[in-house]
């Protein structure tokens, strides 16, 4: 297989060492996908791209920009029929391709719930292992600027919750490259959700391949006071508000599980068996978010650990109004994550 | 040479101006960073609104698209309320939480308009079997691009719509493009007005920058329509002139063919229609007052608009839902 | 409005007393069901009922039989397009009706996520509150005789992340009744969750119309022992499981919410307060499971009054299988929470 | 009058007549409950997939639908592991973990089988797209029913598929009901066969009862799909003799018009094209020889199926994902 000789992260090694450190080459998120893609397009022939715009002047949002003109005819536009393109792509899955499908928008992955968990996320097991699907989903969350309630969901708890799908939710460059290839190179379908915001964000990335193993959450910062378990878009805001704690001498240990199917629920209790705090800094509205879910989950394993109470940061449990006055108090930023730590001290 | 009633043609032309106004007004307006929400302008294409909506009565339904603009204006909503909630105001039509691309306002038949490709042709359908229901003369419309007629529940709702018979016209504003996406890497065959057919919906194709064309063909459908002869497809040819969203054209940026903007900016439909009207006798100074009394109007909208308060920070929570019985 | 002369049901009053007790009259869940439909039907014209084989002679296995003869046009077949179908019974109820749209199983309502999620769920946000749409998607939860990965999805979980939309998960006759009114006077789009299993038990149900509340949960059975959360079909299996562990002296609290969208927390906090003990019994899938939800959502409630772990009771991580054998080891029953409540104590 | 080769004839009736006998045991076994999963059966439909898959190589890619039993026979499917996953057993060519909707074997080009209606059409279209990007000269073929035909999946695979010109061939099995919806309640016109035309696909339909009449459209359909053309489209109208579900006739229960059913068990097509065989010197004898054959190697698969082992506990738990690098 062309993927057994790519190394796979030494997960060990990336603790406590923050992407954008370092003296080595530094790539946006959007370019760290599009390098990930196109060493998949080069390494494997199986692999191709589709998705409304890949090959436009955008290349959604720079991340396959120009990919179309090294790889003909693996890197296309489709029509826009989300539910069947997703069934297209699983059948191609099913019938030996690795497809990569990318969305411009998360929200209009609804439109093929049926083919992602009746059909994708099943296929293996009602054949009893016979089957694969080894297909990529890729989704950007919008927000702000008035996206309002159609452009910028970010419903991945939903995913959280479909027997047979892996999920990923990188929250820097460097995981979003790691992260690809491996969802790539991985047998089971991958719902791959970015984040409009992070786009732009730097870190260093190595040129080489690399593949980041699901299930391993990482400590982005090591600190000793409360632990911040942060998802996507607030694993920036979380490192920002701990920054800004330390000048309080707060030192909050911020953990990115960089995967939420598997989900690393080891590196969560043991920074809280240190910890006695926890935070989770989570972008999805309240109601059934990822937070719950993982409160839910680790509950039991928390509860002689925790001092305090845990405290969620969340969306509120209403779609995103368009109007910036209401936007602003919707969203969540290291400023409310800032509020939720000094609750659980 | 067939003759029009005066006042049905300056009519035409006081909408369909009004359009372009209102959407010129938000392109000068948008660099100051007031109007925050994403504008998918439909600088080219008023002629459609126009010609469509001159048939429709305040009690008819409307579903539109991300690209609602003209549609809400030809539908007769007001503009003050329309710019209010470009700039995210409690005074507008939405009370500052739809945005452009959500304008809606059910006093005139505008419950719900959705931005998800495709998504307001069933909507429509419903509310024709609605109307039905209730025994009700009017009649539901629905615009959208020819990108959803790449879409699934294009089809499922023409067959739901054939099925039943119901009163519902559906328009398709076909301007070659979905984003970025030429209709030719979508769609095999240009043949938008057909797609019916297998269901028995008569289709009819015009010239989307020609108001006459296209009030003619609608207002045939529509007559059909009204008259308890089921739904009709149009689909009219036009072209937008301004990148897919925000208010600058993106041909530059290598979008689309060199050249192709330009030979529809030829083909404006404003223009065309006033060499039109200038043949028929109205006078450069009636046009230029009807603008004049639009250009008044808008500008009020804008005053408005900017003088209008933010909605409170407890409406953040509300309209979730109605709280139940 | 035709809906406001209806009592609405004294919740107190109801409380510890199982239905099916007293001398009234008996229906199964879908009698009960069906005659929910038709008063509906006679005491406003705006009601009506679409769905895959609601005119049949099955009509949805009884709970429409006969409707279409006594009310023409209004309850009728449609084709198999649960996209549109979801959307044309979303604007109807735009335009002034209001639709009982039903679905053979839970799995089909995935095609109409978008229509959901999108628009029903979103369209009075979207319009600052002035639109609204009271449309009732009746689903049934499937189950056994190898019905199979698509046959047989208990997904309700995902509905609890979808702000705008409500909840009803009915266990008994009496509350199909009850929630299936109030769902229909509801100017709310509700997803009204049925067991097929619950299909032909029986509870008093009283002639009258009554509206259930939602959002209120109800005792099913009182104990000072332990707290049993049960959701739908787990129901009646908690209830069997309490009068069993009652020979062993056990005395168990059956807790209802009846709907999971609004929830009632007080119902269920006032309750482990008392035991000391809590098992959540919930047939859906681990991850991301009602269970998990709830437990989240509790989790800091419950610290100060939990005396020992909670257990939650789903189903594991897998699509169904369809083997009778490995049916039988996939599904949980009341002798899965009798060992739940074992562990609690 | 045409002449078919011997052989040609004796295959035909060979697999046509396994998929009667194969249902036929179904029908008889199910009583006893040990067959737990509900079964679709194609008892009255079975010409279709024996003149659609007479063309196909092991190699091919099909998908099907909850009425799979025909397809997997005609494929070429072992059947012990059919009859197998139908008993739940390990042995099963899913393990038992698909049952009689599911049942699948790639090494027959059967990927996966789905039970919700319309969602094999995409798979098979993507299945295709996974052909022509290998440069395989191989075809999809999809089967699917009239009520797949109501689905928007439905019409977004014929567009991508013409688009694309990719090799696959959609077959409709129209029995006219879906479940107890009758065709017409549910779609305004009898045209499924012209659903692709819009789209640039040819289509045609024949009488799926006559397994000569189909295996000349479908070889025809399938030598224009090999040799590049694009996709095809062919409808087959036929009968469900028994009910949507399950060994039972329901035509008593009133699920369709009184004489229906009996008018086409009149038309089998397994007696029809025994009588065509007589006339083509097949005689009595060899048909009696086959039927034999045949109902050895069904009544082997039971007992095969009856004598294999349960999967094992732990087994619930694995295929649900791969594990991953
Ligand atoms: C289901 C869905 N897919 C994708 C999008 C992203 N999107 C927004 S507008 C648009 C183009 C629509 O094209 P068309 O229907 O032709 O309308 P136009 O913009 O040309 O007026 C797309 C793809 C969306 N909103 N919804
Ligand atoms: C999307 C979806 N909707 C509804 C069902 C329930 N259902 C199972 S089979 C069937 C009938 C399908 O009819 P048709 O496609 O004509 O195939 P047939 O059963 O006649 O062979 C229905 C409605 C389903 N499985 N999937
Ligand atoms: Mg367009
Ligand atoms: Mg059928």
């Amino acid at each position: 297989m062309p993927w057994t000789t790519i190394a796979i992260e030494n997960h060990t090694r990336k603790l406590a060492k923050d992407p954008g450190e370092g003296d080595e080459r530094l790539l946006t998120y959007a370019q760290a996908l599009r390098e990930a893609q196109q060493q998949a397009l080069r390494r494997d022939r199986r692999v191709f791209i589709a998705g409304e715009g890949v090959d436009d002047p955008g290349g959604i949002f720079g991340s396959t920009l120009g990919l179309h003109k090294e790889f003909t005819g693996r890197v296309f536009d489709i029509p826009l029929a989300e539910a069947a393109v997703t069934g297209i792509m699983t059948g191609a899955a099913l019938a030996g391709l690795r497809p990569v499908l990318a969305h411009m928008r998360l929200d209009f992955t609804l439109l093929s719930f049926d083919q992602i968990l009746n059909h994708a996320a099943k296929a293996r097991y009602m054949s009893g292992g016979r089957s694969r699907v080894p297909l990529v989903i890729r989704a950007l969350i919008g927000q702000g600027w008035g996206s309002a309630a159609q452009h910028s969901q970010s419903f991945y708890p939903l995913f959280m919750h479909m027997p047979g799908l892996k999920v990923a939710l990188p929250s820097n460059a460097y995981d979003a490259k790691g992260l690809l290839l491996a969802a790539i190179a991985d047998d089971d379908p991958v719902m791959f959700i970015e984040h409009r915001w992070l786009y732009d964000l730097k870190s260093v990335v190595p040129e080489k391949e690399y593949l980041i193993p699901f299930g391993k959450g990482v400590v982005r910062r090591r600190g000793a006071d409360v632990t911040i378990l942060a998802l996507s878009l607030m694993v920036p805001e979380a490192l920002k508000a701990s920054e800004e704690l330390l000048r309080e001498g707060i030192r909050a240990e911020v953990i990115d599980p960089r995967t939420l199917v598997p989900f690393d629920e080891g590196i969560v209790l043991k920074s809280v068996a240190k910890t006695g705090r926890l935070v989770i800094a989570d972008s999805s509205w309240r109601g059934g978010s990822a937070a719950e879910i993982l409160l839910g989950r680790l509950c039991n394993p928390l509860r002689p650990l925790l001092k305090k109470d845990a405290v969620c940061v969340t969306l509120p449990d209403s779609p995103t109004p368009a109007s910036p006055f209401l936007e602003k108090r919707f969203y969540k930023d290291s400023a409310d994550i800032k509020d939720a730590v000094r609750k659980v001290l | 040479m067939k003759r029009y009633p005066h006042e049905f043609l300056k009519k035409l032309y006081s909408v369909m101006l009004e359009i372009r106004l209102f959407e010129e007004k938000i392109i000068s307006l948008y660099p100051d960073r007031q109007i925050r929400t994403p504008v998918h302008l439909c600088v080219g294409q008023e002629a459609i609104a126009a010609g469509v909506c001159l048939w429709l009565k305040k009690r008819d339904v409307l579903f539109s698209t991300h690209r609602c603009h003209g549609h809400c204006i030809a539908k007769g909503m007001d503009l003050n309320s329309m710019m209010a909630e470009l700039y995210g105001r409690k005074t507008g039509c939405c009370g500052g939480k739809g945005g452009s691309m959500h304008l809606s306002d059910p006093a005139y038949g505008i419950y719900s308009t959705t931005a998800i490709v495709g998504g307001g042709i069933p909507l429509a359908v419903g509310a024709a079997l609605s109307l039905k229901f209730q025994k009700r003369r009017d009649i539901a419309v629905v615009f959208f691009g020819d990108g959803a007629a790449d879409e699934g529940v294009f089809y499922e709702s023409l067959n739901f719509a054939a099925l039943k018979k119901l009163p519902v016209f559906f328009v398709c504003e076909n301007n070659f493009y979905a984003t970025n996406s030429s209709q030719k890497v979508r769609q095999p065959l240009d043949n938008i007005f057909k797609k019916g057919g297998v269901f028995g919906i008569p289709g009819f194709r015009c010239d989307g920058n020609d108001v006459l064309e296209v009030s003619r063909h609608a207002g045939r459908c529509i007559d059909r329509i009204r008259a308890g002869e089921g739904p009709a497809l149009l689909e009219c040819r036009t072209y937008r002139w301004k990148g897919h969203v925000g208010p600058d054209c993106d041909a530059q940026k290598g979008c689309r063919p060199a050249g192709e903007v330009s030979r529809w900016i030829k083909r404006c439909p404003v223009k065309k229609f006033e060499s039109f009207l200038r043949k028929r006798g109205v006078g450069g100074d009636e046009m230029r007052r009807i603008r004049a009394r639009l250009s008044a109007r808008i500008e009020k909208a804008v005053v408005f608009a900017k003088n209008s308060p933010w909605p409170q920070a407890r409406e953040l929570l509300t309209d979730v839902t109605g709280g139940g019985i």
